[in-house]
């Protein structure tokens, strides 16, 4: 069964939302629990291939109905790919079993095709890392698109307009690269990555492949809404329902980029890209561009999953910007931040879903003096925070420690200067949340109890002290006998623990950067990059 | 006659491009989101044009084989009546050529119109219906919360609250 | 020799393009698309991609248009462009 | 925005069209296109497959991977649709009745219905009388469509069309009937969980008869694999694994059109159609 | 002597071992065991650092490397003279405050002591980190752990002003260490493929000397905690917080933090060669001595208490950067031995400010007149505590200025000498003319 890994990553989620498709007809929990287990074995599938490929240091290849590869589709499990692989199911499987109360409520009747469409995503995500066929990549890509339009169009009543300008966005994208594909097989006459690589090198001048490059990266810098066209994400992100953003943010941009790096390095020859075209200035400016436009535009948000859509900009310029340095520091620091920063956004996306879900508000004010409320939750929200600002020993500082260092090397210092300029907007952004709910009393979302919360957070402990957390679970406890009054305290430990879960990976991924640097990445650039 | 055979040599590309760029401007430009949705449709079509066109093969026939013993008959009857349709000289003397290679069953690449960018075309128009299906119901969704589908109009009502 | 009916079919699929997305009206923009498609399918079947032709004629010129209509019908026909 | 885009659209297509000029011509036998892969195609389906439409092998064979995904696309559309606008409980505004034997409409409030309901007859609130000769013509048509399609579906080895194009005209014989009738007619029957259940189990019969393969021990999708359980060689196994796969993008291409057009045709609610 | 390098586990115990109490402190169900909690992992603490001191006299250094987190730098502990004095003074002055404290939250009926006296051990551990770290990396991390960690404490109150303060704080500190210290650590990285502190710096033979010069001004203004004008005004604002906290933070861990952070940097990274060499330590010496005298003229404007003592810190750090780049033997070792003789003089006086804030309440310097007779022994204390930090002879204050002096001297620059010996001047003039004001008759009621 282990020959047969690579399929199975991808064809146990595809079976089960079909299945969870059908069931959903018949039994409301049953496409959860599917769902769920399919994930579970996708991501364990993924991480068996990461370890394999990392004990045996070889590329896995298998044949997708047993045709080799330029006449059928291969699928290629690399350094690289193995660890996105891991990445995306991972944030997909988290992500549901840490929101399994929201689709309930949110998705009320829907649960089949909810969880059917999850899943689908998810598969169509991975299928997008594992392939080595450039065709293939297209139609996975529509799935994983398709999927997340329906996914991002059920969340609040300005979500259908959102994500209808997604789908223009996501479709021009989707077939400027599906154009870029059309050239590239006019040019060579062929579909596979590794076939493509080994004509593109005899055929450098040409001006078709030139111009399919071109168009490539167009598309998918469209689909990974940096600076220019980056107008579909704020809205998709932030109209969307919790555990859809929870989903489809950390994934879609990251994976688009990664995406980008495996056309750019495994198509497109490193040579071809670094060597004879060399984009790296005009590239590093438009990732310029989206960095300082991402921060200071999140700066400008008072709705809180807003601002993280704003970030996301941002962050695609460091992975773009970095990417595009074309040296090794900045190379490695663009994957390895494709890593961490799904993990980070996945985290706060969490930690907003957690909020939502329990002041019922999207508004940054609404999180007033939740320090005291929920203090598990805020500590995982502020870890994830300082890791968005780059606060060693998080996993964010590191991979900005690997994008300083290319842009130093490469002497891009106005890289450099973005990338700090960002880390200080973000801390600055950040504290604001951490005073809101630090400082400014608790304030009841539904108006009973108000007076006492406001008395039990200033001065509660003057009486008693037993301690802040015991303190803020028996006053709520009170609470609760208010008539219909949604009372703050920490969420239900489904949702807690998958949530500090990801937070503490936070800490474990920024540790652990150097051996996933020298063990993992370093195998996954190509040799020719210094 | 030099410039009439580059221009049949180069007009499917070109009306690649200008059918691309019909659909970009009303994805661009229109303001009815319908209209856009037509716009995205065409702008889908074009790169199938664009394909087809590289997949053609002057004097091939369509890429269906007449093969051996039990469909031979058939596929036969069906290759020349396909060469007579087109009235070409040089189909029909590949026809003629195929049908003298027949009992040798002898595919000669040549003979028949590149398959792959078709298969490939199935897909994206595939994609394309499913891709205008999901486009018309959130444009249905946007209608109801809305009541128009001008998007200066929607704005105007975002703007106002 | 099928130039000819290439070249007039192209031309004929621009005009049908530029039509639909220019009427001012919904329901004719869905049925030029309709329209559109056909023409399309028949410059496929001209360059020999005779499955591409089939799927076009019955997804694009019939379902397509199908839907297009349905959603016009559920919405508005009222464009001011 | 209008500016926008026609500046747009005029740097890109000048830049597109000056790069058409490195293209090979049209219709030029020995573009690269034309002589790096497609042969391959083009010179073995035979002995591989044993399909002669060597766009169907391609398809569901060389590149059958693509064409489940394909289908899954598909699919993946038709849950969009629903998952979007499917409104599950109705909306009890007012409905329209007809009374036959007077041809009498009335109007009812709320979720009533008029009493001896068999000589009333619901009608669509956009509802023509006079439409014998549609209707007539129409389900005459039905049952000729169908049949083609089947055809369709069968001969796909051997000639244009299969799976998807036979999948797309059984939809459309139903959709045909929706519209000549009324939505409930077709609903009735052709219900919305039928077409829910169908659709993914088309794709599953796919993907199913993929990972079956993968279950006896060769690659996801070798449908050679198949052949000690089809009782043929490896060669016709594939030929048969085809024919497998396309019934199933046919069911699952009929099923998610009707769902598709049942939920935009009525707005979600499933009540009146077009 | 043998310069040995020992693998021991030893540092990370001691950084860790207040981290872990935590989970004990915030699950205490009482106050007395949250206080147990509290001294106990303090006297663990102490234990430990004392327990590597033998080894460390005899010429060795302890290393450990907890994980390598990038291709050449670990997060990697190291423990020599230096780093072990501060971690002493550290970890000895957190036992003596955390009793402090106790009385002083338990006398105010303070608000979330829990979280108090978590983020407190979470500050210690992290001045144990930057004590023992063996790499700048390291330092790095442990000092925005530090300036994190302090945060919550200087905004206790939770008020209009601590949020203000607050806002301040982390706008000096996290600006300074983002903004300034992370680039001019990428660049040394860059240019020297190091960050590992040795003995006589990195950076010689890699960086020319207009870069050195930047950089050594980048890591000063940088490291923010170290109160060089114009990075100082944090330091006055953050006096918002409870007495105990600025005493411990802003007299001991935190600005020592920042001083230590500079000595090490200038020392380990720079190195002294190239300082002298492109005449940077002039420079630095330059910006030391004017915030010395215009933090100690400020200083004797200062009404409320904690303010005064604040500039008063402002200008002893500046002592130290002095003594470091006057790059003399005897500066040196003034710089470093002023560390810890005015943690342990400046913290005296902010306990005795804590003590008058507790018992009466008042806060204005002008308002305290005849207070020495009432608390004697508070203002006894006070008096001895502020000797030492003006310096008189048998005092701890006097050993490390009077080395200071020497530094002056034996750098052959005099202007110096005379920065030194004016501003112990002055003072001289705001304790003793404060500390005569507290023992004069109280005004007649």
């Amino acid at each position: 069964m282990t020959s047969n890994l690579p399929a199975l990553v991808i064809i146990v989620p595809l079976l089960a939302s079909l299945v969870a498709a059908g069931a959903g007809w018949f039994n409301r929990k049953a496409p959860f629990y599917i769902a769920v287990i399919a994930l579970l074995i996708s991501f364990i599938s993924s991480v068996l291939l990461l370890a394999q490929v990392v004990a045996t240091g070889v590329a896995i290849e298998y044949q997708m109905a047993g045709w080799p590869a330029p006449v059928g589709i291969v699928y290629v499990i690399d350094h690289l790919s193995a660890m996105v692989l891991v990445v995306i199911t991972f944030v997909a499987f988290v992500n549901l079993i840490g929101n399994r109360q929201a689709v309930e409520t949110e998705f009320k009747n829907k649960e089949g095709a909810f969880n059917a469409l999850y899943v689908l995503f998810t598969a169509g995500l991975v299928g997008m890392t594992a392939t080595g066929d450039a065709f293939n990549l297209y139609v996975l890509l529509e799935i994983a698109s398709l999927s997340g339009y329906a996914l991002i169009g059920l969340g609040s009543s300005r979500a259908p307009l959102a994500t209808l300008n997604y789908l223009f966005l996501g479709t021009i994208g989707a077939t400027f690269y599906l154009l870029g594909v059309g050239y590239l097989y006019i040019a060579t006459g062929s579909l596979n990555m590794a076939d493509l690589a080994t004509i593109i090198p005899s055929m450098m001048n040409s001006s078709t492949i030139l111009f399919a490059f071109i168009i490539c990266l167009t598309g998918l810098l469209v689909k990974m809404a940096i600076f220019p066209v980056h107008g579909w994400l704020p809205g998709a992100y932030s109209e969307s329902s919790t555990v859809s953003a929870g989903l489809i943010a950390p994934l879609t941009t990251k994976v688009t980029i990664y995406i980008m790096v495996r056309i750019c390095l495994t198509l497109f020859t490193p040579e071809y890209t670094f060597g004879y075209i060399d984009p790296t200035d005009i590239m590093v400016a438009i990732a310029v561009a989206s960095i300082i436009f991402g921060s200071l535009s999140a700066l400008a948000q008072k709705d809180f999953k807003r601002m993280l859509s704003y970030i996301i900009i941002a962050e695609v310029g460091y992975m773009v910007g970095g990417f595009f340095l074309g040296n090794r520091m900045g190379v490695s620091g663009a994957i390895l931040h494709i890593v961490n920063d799904a993990a980070m956004t996945l985290a706060l996306f969490m930690a907003a879903g957690i909020f939502i879900w329990k002041t019922g508000d999207e508004k940054q004010s609404s999180l007033k003096g939740l320090y005291a409320k929920m203090p598990f939750t805020m500590a995982g929200f502020t870890l994830a925070a300082l890791s968005v600002v780059g606060v060693p020993p998080t996993c964010g500082f590191f991979s900005k420690w690997y994008l300083i260092s290319g842009g130093i090397a490469a002497g891009q210092y106005l890289f450099v200067g973005a990338l700090i300029f960002s880390s200080l907007i973000n801390a600055v952004l950040f504290f604001r949340i951490f005073e809101i709910a630090l400082f400014e009393p608790f304030k009841s979302h539904h108006h009973a109890g108000d007076e006492e919360d406001k008395v039990e957070s200033h001065h509660g402990e003057t009486i008693v002290d037993p301690g802040v957390i015991e303190s803020a679970q028996q006053y709520s406890g009170s609470d609760s006998h208010d008539h219909g009054a949604i009372v703050i305290k920490e969420p239900p430990l489904p949702m807690l623990v998958p949530f500090l879960g990801v937070c503490v990976l936070l800490l474990i991924l920024g540790l652990y950067s150097g051996s996933i640097v020298n063990n993992i990445i370093h195998f996954a650039i190509p040799a020719g990059i210094i | 006659m030099e410039l009439f055979s580059f221009i049949v040599a180069k007009a499917d590309y070109w009306a690649y491009v200008i059918l691309m760029m019909v659909g970009l401007y009303a994805l661009i430009a229109k303001n009815n989101l319908v209209k856009k949705i037509v716009g995205m449709t065409i702008f889908q079509t074009a790169i199938i044009l664009f394909y087809v066109s590289i997949g053609y093969k002057k004097g091939a026939t369509i890429p269906i084989l007449h093969h051996g013993s039990d469909h031979g008959g058939e596929a036969l009857a069906a290759h020349g009546a396909h060469a007579a349709a087109h009235g070409t000289q040089e189909v029909a003397e590949q026809a003629a050529h195929a049908v003298a290679h027949a009992g040798e069953a002898a595919v000669k690449a040549m003979d028949y119109i590149n398959p792959l960018p078709h298969v490939l075309m199935l897909t994206a128009i595939v994609v394309g219906v499913a891709t205008l299906g999901v486009a018309l119901a959130l444009a249905m969704k946007v209608y109801k919360e809305y009541g128009t589908l001008e998007e200066d109009e929607i704005n105007q009502q975002l703007r106002n609250g | 020799m099928i130039w000819p009916i290439d070249l007039i079919i192209l031309g004929l699929v621009i005009v049908s393009a530029v039509a639909a997305i220019t009427v001012k009206d919904l329901l004719s923009a869905a049925v030029l698309l309709g329209a559109y498609s056909f023409l399309l399918c028949l410059l496929w079947a001209v360059m020999g991609a005779v499955d591409v032709a089939f799927t076009e004629a019955t997804v694009g010129a019939g379902v397509s248009t199908v839907f297009c209509v349905a959603a016009v019908f559920h919405t508005t026909r009222r464009t001011k462009d | 925005m209008k500016i926008l885009g026609k500046i747009t659209i005029t740097i890109c297509g000048l830049l597109l069209l000056f790069f058409t000029s490195d293209f090979p011509d049209w219709g030029d036998v020995n573009s690269p296109a034309s002589t790096h892969l497609s042969p391959y195609f083009i010179e073995h389906t035979i002995e591989d497959t044993a399909v002669p439409n060597i766009v169907t092998s391609v398809l569901a064979d060389y590149r059958g991977y693509d064409t489940m995904f394909e289908t899954t696309v598909i699919l993946t559309a038709g849950l969009a649709c629903f998952l979007l606008l499917r409104i599950p409980r109705k909306d009890s505004i007012h409905r329209y009745y007809r009374h036959e034997p007077t041809g009498v409409t009335i109007r009812v409030e709320g979720d009533r219905y008029p009493k001896g309901s068999n000589v009333f007859t619901r009608i669509d609130s956009s509802w023509v009388p006079y439409d014998l000769i549609i209707n007539f013509t129409c389900r005459l048509l039905i049952h000729f469509i169908q049949l083609f399609a089947l055809y369709v579906v069968a001969h796909g080895h051997h000639s244009p069309g299969g799976g998807f194009q036979g999948g797309v005209l059984l939809g459309a014989s139903v959709i045909l009937f929706a519209i000549s009738g009324n939505l409930r007619a077709a609903i009735k029957r052709f219900g919305e969980k039928t077409a829910a259940i169908l659709s993914s189990t088309g794709v599953f019969i796919y993907a199913g008869a993929g990972a079956l393969c993968l279950f006896i021990g060769e690659q996801f999708l070798n449908y050679s694999a198949l052949g000690p359980l089809l009782g043929t060689d490896r060669i016709m196994a594939r030929s048969h694994g085809i024919l497998i796969v396309e019934i199933g993008v046919a069911m699952a291409v009929m099923a998610v059109m009707i769902w598709i057009y049942y939920n935009l045709s009525s707005a979600g609610k499933q009540d009146e159609g077009l | 002597m043998s310069m040995e390098t020992i693998l021991s586990v030893k540092p990370l115990f001691a950084v860790l071992v207040s981290l872990v109490a935590i989970p004990g402190i915030v699950s205490s169900r009482s106050q007395n065991i949250r206080e147990a909690w509290t001294f106990g992992a303090a006297a663990i603490k102490l234990l430990l650092v004392l327990s590597m001191l033998p080894l460390v006299l005899d010429g060795n250094v302890l290393t450990f490397t907890l994980v390598q987190v990038l291709p050449d730098i670990g997060i990697t502990f190291k423990v020599d003279a230096f780093g072990l004095l501060f971690a002493i003074v550290a970890s000895s002055l957190w036992i003596v405050t955390s009793i402090y404290s106790i009385g002083y939250m338990r006398s105010l009926n303070e608000h979330s002591q829990t979280r108090y006296f978590s983020f407190f051990a979470v500050a210690i551990s992290a001045t144990i980190g930057v004590a023992f770290s063996a790499n700048l990396l390291t330092l790095y991390l442990f000092y925005e752990m530090l300036s994190l960690a302090t945060f919550p404490l200087v905004t206790h109150h939770q008020d209009k002003e601590a949020r203000s303060s607050g806002r301040k704080y982390l706008f000096y500190i996290l600006g300074g260490s983002i903004g300034l210290v992370l680039p001019a650590m990428m660049i040394t990285y860059h240019f020297t493929g190091t960050l590992d502190f040795a003995a006589q710096g990195v950076m010689a033979g890699h960086i020319n000397s207009g870069l050195a010069l930047l950089l050594t001004v980048m890591f000063l203004f940088g490291f923010a905690k170290v109160g060089i004008m114009p990075m100082h005004s944090w330091l006055p604002a953050a006096m918002v917080a409870p007495t105990p906290v600025s005493a411990l933070l802003h007299a001991v861990a935190v600005v020592k933090v920042g001083a230590f952070s500079v000595v090490r940097v200038f020392t380990g990274i720079v190195g002294t060669t190239l300082l002298s060499d492109f005449g940077i330590n002039g420079i630095v010496c330059v910006l030391a001595s004017i915030t010395i005298v215009v933090a100690s003229l400020i200083a004797l404007s200062q009404d409320e208490l904690k303010r005064r003592l604040a500039f008063s810190t402002i200008g002893q750090l500046s002592y130290i950067v002095l003594g470091i780049a006057l790059l003399t033997k005897s500066g040196m070792t003034g710089g470093m031995l002023h560390i810890a003789m005015h943690a342990f003089g400046k913290i005296t006086l902010f306990f005795c400010a804590g003590a008058i804030f507790c018992a009466t309440g008042i806060k204005y310097i002008s308002k305290m007149k005849g207070i020495g007779r009432r608390m004697p022994i508070t203002m006894t204390a006070f008096l001895i505590g502020s000797l030492s930090v003006v310096g008189f002879p048998p005092c701890g204050g006097f050993i490390s200025k009077w080395y200071l002096v020497l530094g002056t001297v034996e750098s052959g620059n005099i202007a110096f000498l005379f920065v030194l010996l004016g501003s112990s001047f002055l003072n001289a003039a705001y304790f003793f003319r404060f500390s005569t004001m507290l023992f004069s008759a109280a005004k007649r009621r």
